[in-house]
């Protein structure tokens, strides 16, 4: 009885899923009719609107790097809210209203090999839901993920995406068309700072600040400062403590000077160079490092970077320490001493700022800039490696 | 219209089983299939609570049920669910992930909510079309049995009807109270 | 000075990039007058001939499950020396004479979307190239690895692939034609058991044993044998020691007990059943489980089992031992007791043989079945799941 | 027939820049772009051993250099690369692990050789075509540079130009002695 049951049920069962591809069960039928029915519905779960505490978390996936991820968290509640599938060794960007969320990818048909496709994929910033694959026909700059490969103008209109393919271009995709415009050369110089809505500036080999202004064809100006760090001896880390709105960057050397620069007009104001360190620190061995190493407090013009010691050429090493300086001043305001040695950081753009550090453990661990305490920490993933917050 | 003859006949099957089986056979039959198992398709099946011989009564007495933490592998509703918690994913126990898709295929299980004392018909839709969201892996195998009786197995991925094979997450939502 | 040298050098470079898509750098070029010339050739290695304690280790690496993986290791060496590249949940499987490796897989052209498409890829089993990509137009069973849901008859003339979606076949993808031919319905069951080169075995649902023969066109002759083991209280693990030359294999059950088959006719011998278990060892409560948790020395037919200590319902439960039994007698013949609990084990067919065992830590962890002893542990993978051996 | 040109542009460039520029400031430059960088392109440069200043001398003392086991990062040889090493993935120092692909594009370091004292140059070509080999990861950052300096940074994929941009492994092999 039980058999003859058993062999009914399965080939129902199987019978139900060639039909059953578009309704939903109602499992209520199922009840006895004795049975008290609560009708909880399911549902898909949208995110709540964007809020400077949430946290987007790029992760490469090492050593499964065709298969990167997006972690969304609520930094204010240490929760996993949505995730994101990627291809090979994606870069992301942010909307500046966070309404959208981008991936820029690279996937090949058959996961490592077949036919390569390089694009942008537009994320509904809420839904999660994707709304355009726009292809990128230049491909994509292959590298472990790094802020300013990829980006957006701070009016929304434009993603930016560096290649390297081998000469150095930037790949430019309307978000309103849903297209791509075509690529801006950029021979020699890589790191993309987007400045307003046709304007970018980049970081060449020799030193030197190449700005690119474009029209609505593509047709391009640029400007060229003269060296501003020394590309040889003292290079700037590519990360860097950047406001887009306001174009205001702030460099930082491998040996832990600050160059600030003023990016806000078609010809860029930078200003001298500054370093972290007092004497005194530079006889400890204090040094900035990490990977996503710097960042900044826009409406107070804080400068974060991630601190260690170690000699040169430790540059990749992770913070011990986050040391918080006065953009305007260069005064150090504060160390916030890191439960937890760090690779990566961010900041919240509100008036009452979370930092934010990815731990190699991973874990990301929240500090209260206000009192340097620890909020929480949680573990996802293998390899994180970039942090994105709202309005940043 | 599909789905609704296919709960009919499962209705009447199981009324009918019933009435064969000796009841506490039948229960613990169905009970086994559907404790533990996860990734399931639709397997709508009456079931009353039978206290001491219910793996879902077993189950929550073992791991010490709870109703208010639904991220903790022993919340209430997960007495047959195996896989990553959709409630660690941004999605919830009746939710999918954001931009994740519900199968249209599930399997239920009766599970004890140790507030009220009483049993909860409760269907397991996986979630499906992104990369696994690998937050809160709860197996169990409670009831389990191989791939060859593939209604009972926890280890095939069902997502069976829906628009991507690609398993995300699994859910639990309540269907009723038996 | 530097600055320009760095510039002609990074023109000159990027230049190289498109040129060089065939031809290797002729680095010597760059050396100075007086140097000595080395002349090392840059190779890529083959694979020496299979043998006996080679181990395939398929891994289908959680939870990035769209990127599989297959680590070949010289289980005499403790090894590496190859890996294979797979899709999602990928199943694997050897020529008799592990010319060729097979590897049963699953793409989406965008990693988790886009065009979904499954075939056999064919690799040469010493140089690991890819000779072919053979379509399975039906598609495959979507599951956690298991041995049994995809092989090929004993001949290596055909590969089978089990599949659900919804009705239960068997796809049958010739290796010399490298071209499907068509399915096999085996309706309500599953596992596939090939005993000659145009004839398998699998168990239903019910608990029967359903043999299929088919003809050059696929035409099916088909025999059931009546139920041989409990399917609702004690049903055979779908892992098997298998021997598919001589026709044999040995299940076992969540409870412990043995059924013996004769397969290599068209109508199978089925045993009677036996427990591994004396009641001593029920009382102590011993039971077989893992995943990958029993396999057998072909030429001794003796019985390899992972054993734990655990109630109903642990059948995935690592082993702390192995206990070996003659396949003839049932006798058990010895007890290893294992450094580190395993889910999964293989064993070499040579004289010697070596035991292999996967632990969940993972590591692979070798013994010399002679005298127990550990002959070396090597961690590779996050979650590698099955155990080929060359011949098994 | 065309890297025969860009081999010989850099030679030349590298004589000449080596009579303009200090022979110190020379070395320490190229000896920085090239040890510690990794999947780089072909960047064929004459260097002579200039000890106490050399990245690749003191690379060796610092990690102890050895010359017998080249399954781990401080074989004599890796004293410019970064990533998973070939020689534990089934290839070689000079090898590519089977059914891997090494790149045309290589980027050139020089090493001290424990044993006998000397330099040799070394071709870097990673092998490509298949997911990284995930063994053995020795990563080095000893005058690695930004990306906006390309030739010198460590964390691109240096596959450009073969079958494939999916990077497996680095491997390491000896041009000559300098």
């Amino acid at each position: 009885m039980e058999r003859a049951f058993l062999s009914v049920a399965v080939a129902a069962l199987l019978g139900t899923f060639a039909a059953a591809s578009t309704a939903f069960a109602d499992e209520t039928k199922a009840l006895p009719d004795d049975a008290k029915l609560m009708g909880e519905q399911h549902s898909i779960a949208i995110l709540s609107k964007p809020h400077p505490k949430r946290v987007y978390v790029l992760e490469p996936v090492f050593p499964h790097i065709v298969a990167s991820k997006v972690w969304i968290i609520e930094g204010d509640k240490q929760e996993l809210v949505g995730t994101l599938s990627g291809g090979y060794l994606s870069n992301f960007a942010l909307a500046p209203d966070n309404s959208q969320l981008y991936l820029f990818d690279t996937y090949w048909s058959k996961g490592t090999r077949g036919t390569r496709s390089d694009f942008i994929t537009f994320f509904d910033g809420q839904t999660l839901d994707i709304k355009a694959d726009v292809d990128l026909p230049k491909g994509r700059f292959l590298v472990v993920p790094k802020k300013q490969n990829a980006d957006i103008t701070p009016d929304g209109r434009y993603l930016l995406s560096y290649n390297l393919a081998p000469s150095t271009s930037v790949s430019v995709v309307d978000t309103t068309e849903r297209k791509y415009k075509g690529d801006l050369e950029i021979p020699g110089c890589g790191l993309i700072f987007p400045t307003a809505g046709n304007r970018l500036s980049t970081v060449c080999s020799d030193g030197t600040l190449l700005t690119v202004k474009w029209d609505a064809a593509l047709k391009t100006t640029t400007h060229r400062d003269g060296p501003f760090f020394d590309a040889e001896n003292d290079p700037v880390f590519e990360h860097a403590a950047f406001d887009k709105k306001k174009g205001r960057v702030h460099w930082v050397t491998y040996d832990g000077n600050i160059i600030s620069a003023d990016l806000s007009k078609d010809k860029p104001v930078i200003g001298k160079p500054w370093s972290l360190l007092s004497a005194e620190d530079k006889a400890e061995g204090w040094r900035p490092g990490g990977w996503q190493l710097i960042t900044m407090h826009q409406p107070t013009n804080r400068i974060f970077v991630l601190m260690h010691k170690g000699p040169k050429w430790t540059h990749k090493q992770p913070g011990d320490e986050v040391w918080v300086f006065d953009g305007n001043t260069g005064k150090r305001l504060d160390r916030i001493h890191l439960k937890e040695h760090a690779t990566s950081l961010a900041i919240s753009q509100d008036a009452e700022p979370y930092l934010f550090t990815q731990t190699e453990k991973p874990s990301l661990v929240t500090y209260n800039v206000a009192d340097g305490k620890e909020v929480g920490e949680m573990a996802f993933g293998i390899s994180p490696f970039l942090l994105f917050t709202a309005g940043d | 219209m599909v789905m609704q003859v296919i709960d009919k006949l499962f209705e009447r099957m199981s009324r009918r089983t019933a009435q064969k089986m000796s009841r506490r056979n039948f229960v613990a039959t169905l009970g086994a299939a559907l404790a533990g198992a996860s990734m399931l398709p639709v397997l709508p099946v009456a079931r009353k609570a039978q206290a001491a011989e219910d793996p879902g009564v077993e189950w929550a007495k073992r791991v010490g049920a709870q109703t208010t933490d639904p991220k903790a592998c022993n919340y209430w509703r997960y007495c047959s669910s195996d896989g990553y918690l959709c409630s660690c994913c941004g999605g919830g126990p009746a939710t999918c992930p954001p931009g994740s898709t519900p199968s249209p295929t599930s399997w239920v299980g009766s599970c004890l909510n140790p507030d009220d004392g009483k049993m909860y018909l409760i269907a397991y839709r996986d979630c499906c079309g992104k990369d696994s969201c690998a937050q809160c892996n709860c197996l169990g195998t409670a009831g389990e049995m191989p791939t060859y009786r593939p209604q009972l197995n926890n280890d095939i991925i069902w997502c069976f009807g829906g628009s991507s094979m690609v398993y995300h997450c699994s859910s639990a939502a309540i269907v009723g109270q038996v």
